[in-house]
């Protein structure tokens, strides 16, 4: 078993018109036993930013912590909010740094840049970034939701259209993984703000 | 005589414990995304054709399908990387600084053998362990130059190159049309039929195909200069009815910012 | 023979008094009912003939064959059962498969009828068991040149420059006696073979048969093989000749 | 040790910790995925037909689903040299069975007697996840899934091989409608519906999954008989 | 000891290197391999290090290269330093120096041959493990173990220029053909006081000999 | 359904198939190699090309190899791996060619019933755990069509236009494709040399374990066809624009 299956994950998200989502389950467990059904793995970065981890649980709270140290100092520095790319940079190269000792996570970073485009981005373990302009996944589940995510996604889609594409690729993505699942939680970022909604999913 | 073997400063192993501690134990240590990667360069009457497809992959998922393998080194040179994705993007972009800091320092471009050096010295300290294989083509004033780097750092010099998973492939197709004194159409058309040879032959490599036409004092970079792999329209479309979807609305999270509860305005 | 009955003929492991072996006597005779079947070695081959007899005209031409190949240079004709035959041919198959196998070259004459003879033999040794009702000829070129040998009922195997088996066999030889083997070409001896085989033959008896003749030699690529249909018809134009021209002796020493 | 040079060599040179028999592993994958979708009184079989090694591809077309008789069609995937004698062996065997009974044999018996010669080798699987799939004695579809030991299921849609992860929660959320508030439970596919979502299936995994890919055989079994199309799919 | 690591790239190789009155003659296969795949066919495994040294290079192809910049770059220093060229002597030192202290990372066998005032044309071998050994003649790399006895029969001391050019060729050659991990043109070049005059065989053009 | 049978005493039952001389040997390791068989189809048939090597490791030790059979009248076996199992192989199809000969009946082996045969040898080998270490290509023409097909020790077999075995698979595959696929019909036999010579020249100056000596087969209406040795013309010109291997 790869440490990367140890606690399960599924993170997608998902470009639409000049909106984003990003959306993850909400399991953790210990290999096969399931012991939290809350557990978060997107955070908030800005308000116009987020950022989801998939992998080992320890590692997604250590650098969720990281980041938002190195997000608050940024802002200290520049006295500016950073931007979904510069943030992007900054990932990859915390992860890059530990190229032979790396933190067992797999990121996906969401964003509406200065111009309220979407902005995308997931990396490898070790901060390979990859920016393509449809969707990005990654965890157990990654894929199921790449077979979701190719036949499901569709340019332009607004904020409601966006939600039920992503959360319907998520939802059943997770249902074939037994790592992942047990609800999800999705965040639409649109530049009036972000809709938070909780899913309900099969709890088994 | 200085150590050979000095590792740089710049990595951090303080979870290599750790981590070695888990596969110990059983927990494989996961494989970072590879470029299955086909690569070429070619020399022509007036420089140098660099040329790349486009797939990522991680085992045998395409990770990326449109990703650049092309990687700017210095105005005057550029450079091809198969192997681990991060490894070629991060080892390029290094070499790539260092390489502007020397020309400002010098006050002139800096040369292709200067860059290989660099290169071949860099991956040879990580003895293999930095896993970018490369090919390094650029214009200087000793004309134009081709490489190939290996990640353990020797390096041949040759007037056609290949290197990846599509690297035989590639060579194929050099290795049967190949001849002196090509023209530019000529040298450009080859490029693209060797990694066409690796995406269609070569499951690693896959998409479409990019060139870099480097030349005493233009650099030419087309993305897609090939598309040979343009998805077909889907049969319908997939969207959901509004509603289709069960959901609690709950407020969004505090940001990192409202949650450190920091004013800094 | 007029040994029937005297209580010694019911087993193959059961001598008589003096000192016969009935069983294979009567094999022997199962022989001597079957249609003529000959082989002609000569210098540069060896051909084999056999007087197919057709117990009703709704047999397809052809089939049935009574001359069978046992390796691809090695022929088989035989006079007697045919199911004993194939039997026959099945094991002598086998054992060239097996030499081959081993030597990976193909079996020569002289160990094939060896073998085979051994084994005809062996099936007049057991009480379970009935002897062979089969003459087995054997041809073949190996290494040596042309070989031709012959496999009783009884296990007795003899090599031969021409032999004969079957209702016409004493008619056969007398003709094969004439021949001068030596000096005779396959292409010739086919011919003479087919002569033979219709001399044999006895009208009075089987109205219909089928010339079977097939021949090893050069021409064939050393590979035992049935006669092309052209040198097949030249032969049976040929013999049919000369039984014309014998009939017509004969009508002129009537006169 | 990521160089992405690998070379697929085993015929010539052999693996140097290769001692004893007991070390070489016959089972070889040769990728390539398979769907059936069962509707009303129809089902479809899909199979991409690439056949892979590695890296390299063998052969552009080599089918994996195959006509058992006018009403069956068995799909395979993961290893073609098993798949390919299994289907041998289901052959001839309902060749025999309309020798003996001088009628076809039935989508049915067929698929009971796939589980038993999938199991009659437990000890040394056939490595391939057979679908069997076309119209029952009453008319209707129906599609049996397989796992290598012979454990059988009807089931309504199922995708096998590389792709398998990439389509099944695809065939979920199209034919079975999941996750979904309003759908409609006792909704039935047409025909059309269901070969349009086989399409897309296999468009959307060629993009992502390099093994399957090359061209699309795609067969619908009704009452009629069976139908093969064949589309093309992407080369790289 | 050393091994080739997984996907290194491997000089499979023949060198060799032979000295006459007045100079050196070397030699050298043009094959680089990774496992059966011919990474390059034309390689130039003669490394020019000093004016009049050169090396011949077998083993990893990064060890060797990385050994032979070094080299390169303490023979220029000595050079400026002493204002006089180094001798061949001195420059197989160096190679054994670096092959000896890292034995257990390097995977590199090299020939060291050249001309200098002191001693004219001499040959030093540096295998495995990083002893030195002057030699007549020396062979080296996977190809060499076929010519051994060819090689032993054929050499006498005191053969001409052309003679050892022949030798090299007809010797490069045999083991070419037999081995493997050997292959491409010969290249040949001959290092003397007045210069370093290279030549290359092509691989068609390989001395006859019997292929049956 | 066994046939009713009683014992026979020991000197009439059927002799053994192949005796064996000794333990039974398997190929687990192969020893003396070869590499790779191209072929593919052209307008009067099939075209095919080996090298004459049998290697041993990176020894280049039999030189006057020949990894071709002729199976029948039209059918043309070429063989890679391991030459001690293509022997075996050789000698199951000249056993196979004897009994059908044996039968008398008209009848001769078509290339898809060798084909057939050949792969379940190989299929059949591979379930023993005992594989015979090759890679087959079996070509011919089979009722006027031209056919050609690949087997190897894992039992994978597969039909193409052109195939490819070892380091053919990576090396020539790729032109083969290029010059061939969808338009075998119309390439005449010169151009059918030189895209075979092409193929074998790439794999000459790529692959270490090839060698400068070959032969040729062809498979057409007329029969099979399988040449001399030959050496191929090769290009080495660009040693001359290499010197060192950086600055």
């Amino acid at each position: 078993m790869s440490i990367m299956q140890y606690n399960g994950s599924a993170v997608v998200a998902m470009t639409g018109k000049n909106c984003v989502a990003i959306a993850a389950d909400k399991r953790l467990g210990q290999r096969a036993l399931t012991v939290d059904m809350g557990f978060d793995k997107v955070f908030p970065m800005t308000n116009r930013l987020y950022v989801g981890l998939a992998g080992l649980a320890t590692d997604v709270k250590t650098l969720h912590d990281r980041f938002r140290m190195h997000v608050n100092l940024y802002k200290h520095r520049e006295e500016r909010t950073i931007a979904p790319k510069t943030f992007a940079h900054m990932v990859s190269h915390m992860l890059y740094e530990r190229r032979f000792g790396p933190y067992f996570v797999e990121p996906v970073i969401a964003g509406l840049d200065d111009n309220q485009q979407p902005f995308i981005c997931n990396m490898d373990l070790i901060g390979c970034p990859n920016f393509p302009n449809d969707f990005v996944v990654c965890g157990t589940a990654d894929e199921n939701l790449f077979g979701m995510c190719e036949s499901l996604w569709e340019p332009d889609l607004g904020p409601e259209e966006l939600f039920e594409t992503i959360s319907q690729a998520l939802l059943n993505a997770v249902d074939r993984d037994a790592m992942s699942g047990w609800g999800a939680i999705v965040h639409i970022l649109t530049p009036d703000g972000v809709i938070t909604r909780e899913l309900k999913g099969r709890m088994d | 005589m200085a150590p050979l073997l000095e590792p740089n400063a710049g990595f951090k192993f303080d979870n290599a414990k750790r981590n070695q501690l888990l596969s110990d134990k059983g927990y494989m240590v996961p494989t970072a995304t590879k470029t299955g990667t086909t690569i070429v360069g070619l020399i022509y009457k007036d420089g140098v054709v660099l040329g790349a497809d486009t797939r990522a992959t991680n085992g045998s998922i395409v990770a990326d399908k449109n990703c650049r393998k092309i990687h700017y080194l210095a105005p005057n040179m550029y450079c091809c990387g198969a192997g681990t994705a991060a490894d070629t993007d991060f080892t390029t972009s290094m070499i790539s600084s260092q390489l502007a800091l020397h020309s400002l320092n010098t006050g002139r471009d800096a040369r292709v053998v200067t860059a290989m050096t660099m290169l071949k010295q860099y991956l040879f300290r990580y003895q293999g362990h930095i896993g970018a294989a490369l090919v390094l083509g650029g214009y200087d004033v000793m004309g134009p130059h081709l490489f190939t780097i290996y990640p353990h750092g020797s390096t041949d010099k040759l007037p056609y190159v290949t290197m990846g998973s599509g690297s035989l492939a590639a060579m194929s197709v050099f290795e049967s049309s190949w001849r002196p004194e090509l023209s530019r159409e000529e040298a450009v058309e080859m490029v693209k039929d060797a990694i066409e040879a690796g995406i269609f032959n070569d499951l690693g490599s896959g998409s479409n195909v990019d060139v870099c036409i480097i030349t005493k004092d233009n650099v030419e970079y087309i993305r897609g200069y090939s598309q040979p792999n343009e998805r077909v329209p889907k049969e319908q479309s997939y969207r959901f009815a509004p509603g289709t979807t069960e959901f609690i609305a709950t407020a969004p999270a505090a940001t990192a910012n409202d949650a450190a509860a920091m004013d800094v305005s | 023979m007029t040994s029937i009955g005297t209580g010694y003929d019911l087993s193959v492991s059961t001598y008589s008094p003096d000192g016969r072996v009935f069983q294979v006597e009567y094999a022997q005779k199962a022989v001597d009912n079957s249609g003529t079947a000959i082989g002609l070695r000569v210098k540069d081959g060896v051909v084999l003939a056999v007087e197919k007899i057709k117990h009703s005209r709704l047999l397809v031409p052809n089939s049935n064959k009574r001359i069978m190949t046992a390796d691809k240079n090695i022929g088989i004709a035989t006079a007697g059962w045919m199911s004993d035959t194939r039997h026959l041919v099945k094991r002598a198959r086998d054992e060239a498969h097996s030499y081959n196998s081993v030597y990976k070259s193909s079996i020569p004459a002289k160990i094939i009828a060896e073998r085979m003879g051994m084994y005809v033999q062996a099936y007049t040794l057991y009480s379970a068991v009935r002897p062979f009702g089969v003459s087995t000829i054997l041809a073949s070129i190996d290494k040596d040149g042309p070989q031709l040998y012959m496999i009783e009922p009884s296990g007795q195997y003899v090599g031969y420059r021409g032999c004969a088996a079957g209702k016409g066999k004493q008619v056969a030889k007398t003709e094969i006696e004439k021949l001068n083997l030596e000096e005779l070409t396959v292409r010739e001896a086919v011919k003479e073979a087919a002569r033979i085989i219709y001399a044999a033959h006895d009208d009075a008896k089987d109205k219909l048969f089928e010339l079977e003749l097939s021949w090893v030699c050069e021409e064939s690529n050393r590979l035992h093989a049935h006669v092309p249909q052209s040198v097949l018809d030249e032969a049976i134009e040929y013999a049919e000749r000369a039984l014309d021209d014998d009939d017509d002796e004969m009508e002129e020493d009537d006169e | 040790m990521e160089f992405g040079l690998q070379l697929n060599e085993r015929p010539m040179e052999a693996p140097r910790e290769a001692h004893g028999h007991n070390h070489w592993n016959p089972y070889v994958d040769t990728g390539g995925t398979s769907l059936a979708i069962a509707g009303e009184d129809f089902v479809l079989v899909a199979s991409d037909t690439r056949q892979s090694d590695g890296y390299n591809i063998n052969t552009r077309y080599d089918s994996k689903a195959f006509e058992l008789s006018n009403k069956t069609v068995l799909a395979l995937s993961i290893c073609s040299a098993d798949g390919k004698r299994l289907y041998e062996i289901l052959e001839q065997r309902a060749q025999l069975y309309f020798h003996k009974h001088d009628k076809p044999i039935g989508t049915e018996a067929l698929a009971q007697l796939l589980s038993n010669t999938l199991y009659s080798r437990r000890m040394f699987p056939y490595y391939v996840f057979p679908i069997l799939a076309g119209v029952k004695a009453d008319g209707k579809g129906v599609a049996y899934s397989y796992d290598a030991l012979g454990n059988m299921k009807d089931v309504t849609h199922i995708a096998y091989g590389s792709a398998a992860a990439l389509v099944q929660p695809f065939l979920d959320s199209q034919v079975g409608f999941a996750n979904q508030r309003n759908a409609d439970p006792n909704r039935q596919l047409t025909r059309d519906q269901a070969m349009r979502i086989a399409i897309d299936a296999f468009t959307g995994s060629t993009e992502r999954d390099i093994y399957t890919g090359d061209w699309l055989e795609i067969f619908v079994v009704d009452a009629t008989g069976v139908h093969k199309e064949v589309r093309e799919l992407k080369h790289d | 000891m050393a091994a080739l690591k997984p996907g290194e790239v491997d000089l499979g190789t023949t060198i060799m290197a032979v000295s006459f009155d007045g100079g050196v003659v070397i030699g050298a296969d043009s094959r680089t391999s990774t496992g059966t795949y011919v990474a390059n066919r034309v390689t130039d495994k003669l490394t020019k290090v000093d004016e009049r040294i050169y090396c011949c290079r077998s083993g990893s192809a990064a060890d060797t290269q990385a050994v032979a910049d070094i080299v390169k770059y303490h023979l220029d220093l000595y050079s400026a330093e002493h204002g006089e060229m180094p001798t061949v002597k001195v420059a197989s030192s160096l190679f054994q120096e670096l092959c000896y202290h890292n034995k257990n990372n390097l995977m590199a066998s090299i020939i060291v041959a050249g001309w200098d005032k002191q001693n004219g044309g001499s040959v030093y071998e540096v295998p495995l493990g990083g002893s030195l050994h002057k030699r007549d003649f020396s062979i080296a790399g996977s190809g060499s173990s076929y010519i051994y006895g060819y090689c032993d029969k054929v050499f006498r001391p005191n053969m001409s220029k052309e003679e050892c050019i022949e030798f090299v060729k007809n010797s490069v050659g045999l083991a070419i053909t037999r081995d493997g991990s050997s292959g491409g043109v010969i290249r040949i070049a001959v290092i003397t006081e007045d210069g370093v005059e290279r030549q290359v065989v092509y691989g068609n053009q390989l001395p006859l000999q019997y292929t049956g | 359904m066994d046939p009713i049978t009683f014992e026979l005493p020991h000197t009439l039952k059927a002799p053994k198939a192949a005796p064996s001389l000794g333990p039974t040997s398997r190929t687990m390791q192969p020893m003396i190699t070869g590499t790779s068989v191209v072929a593919f189809k052209y307008k009067d048939g099939i075209m095919m090309a080996a090298d004459c090597l049998g290697s041993y490791g990176s020894l280049a030790r039999f030189r006057n190899e020949n990894r071709f059979m002729q199976v029948g009248a039209t059918t043309l076996l070429g063989a890679s791996g391991d030459m001690s199992d293509f022997q075996f192989m050789k000698h199951k199809l000249e056993d196979l060619l004897t009994s059908e000969y044996d039968m008398d009946d008209g009848q001769s082996l078509g290339t898809k019933s060798v084909y057939k045969y050949v792969s379940n040898i190989m299929y059949g080998r591979r379930n023993k755990f005992d594989p015979l270490w090759n890679a087959y290509v079996v070509g011919g023409i089979d009722n006027g069509e031209a056919f050609l097909g690949y087997a190897n020790l894992f039992g994978t077999t597969y039909q193409s236009d052109c195939i490819a075995t070892g380091f053919g698979a990576h090396l020539a595959i790729p032109i083969l494709r290029r010059r061939v696929e969808g338009r075998a019909d119309e390439i005449s036999e010169e151009e059918a040399v030189r895209i075979l010579d092409d193929c074998m020249r790439v794999l000459l100056y790529r692959d270490c374990r090839a060698f400068n000596k070959q032969r040729r087969a062809k498979v057409t209406a007329q029969g099979v066809e399988i040449s001399e040795p030959y050496a191929l013309e090769t290009d080495w010109s660009i040693a001359d624009r290499v010197v060192g291997y950086g600055a």
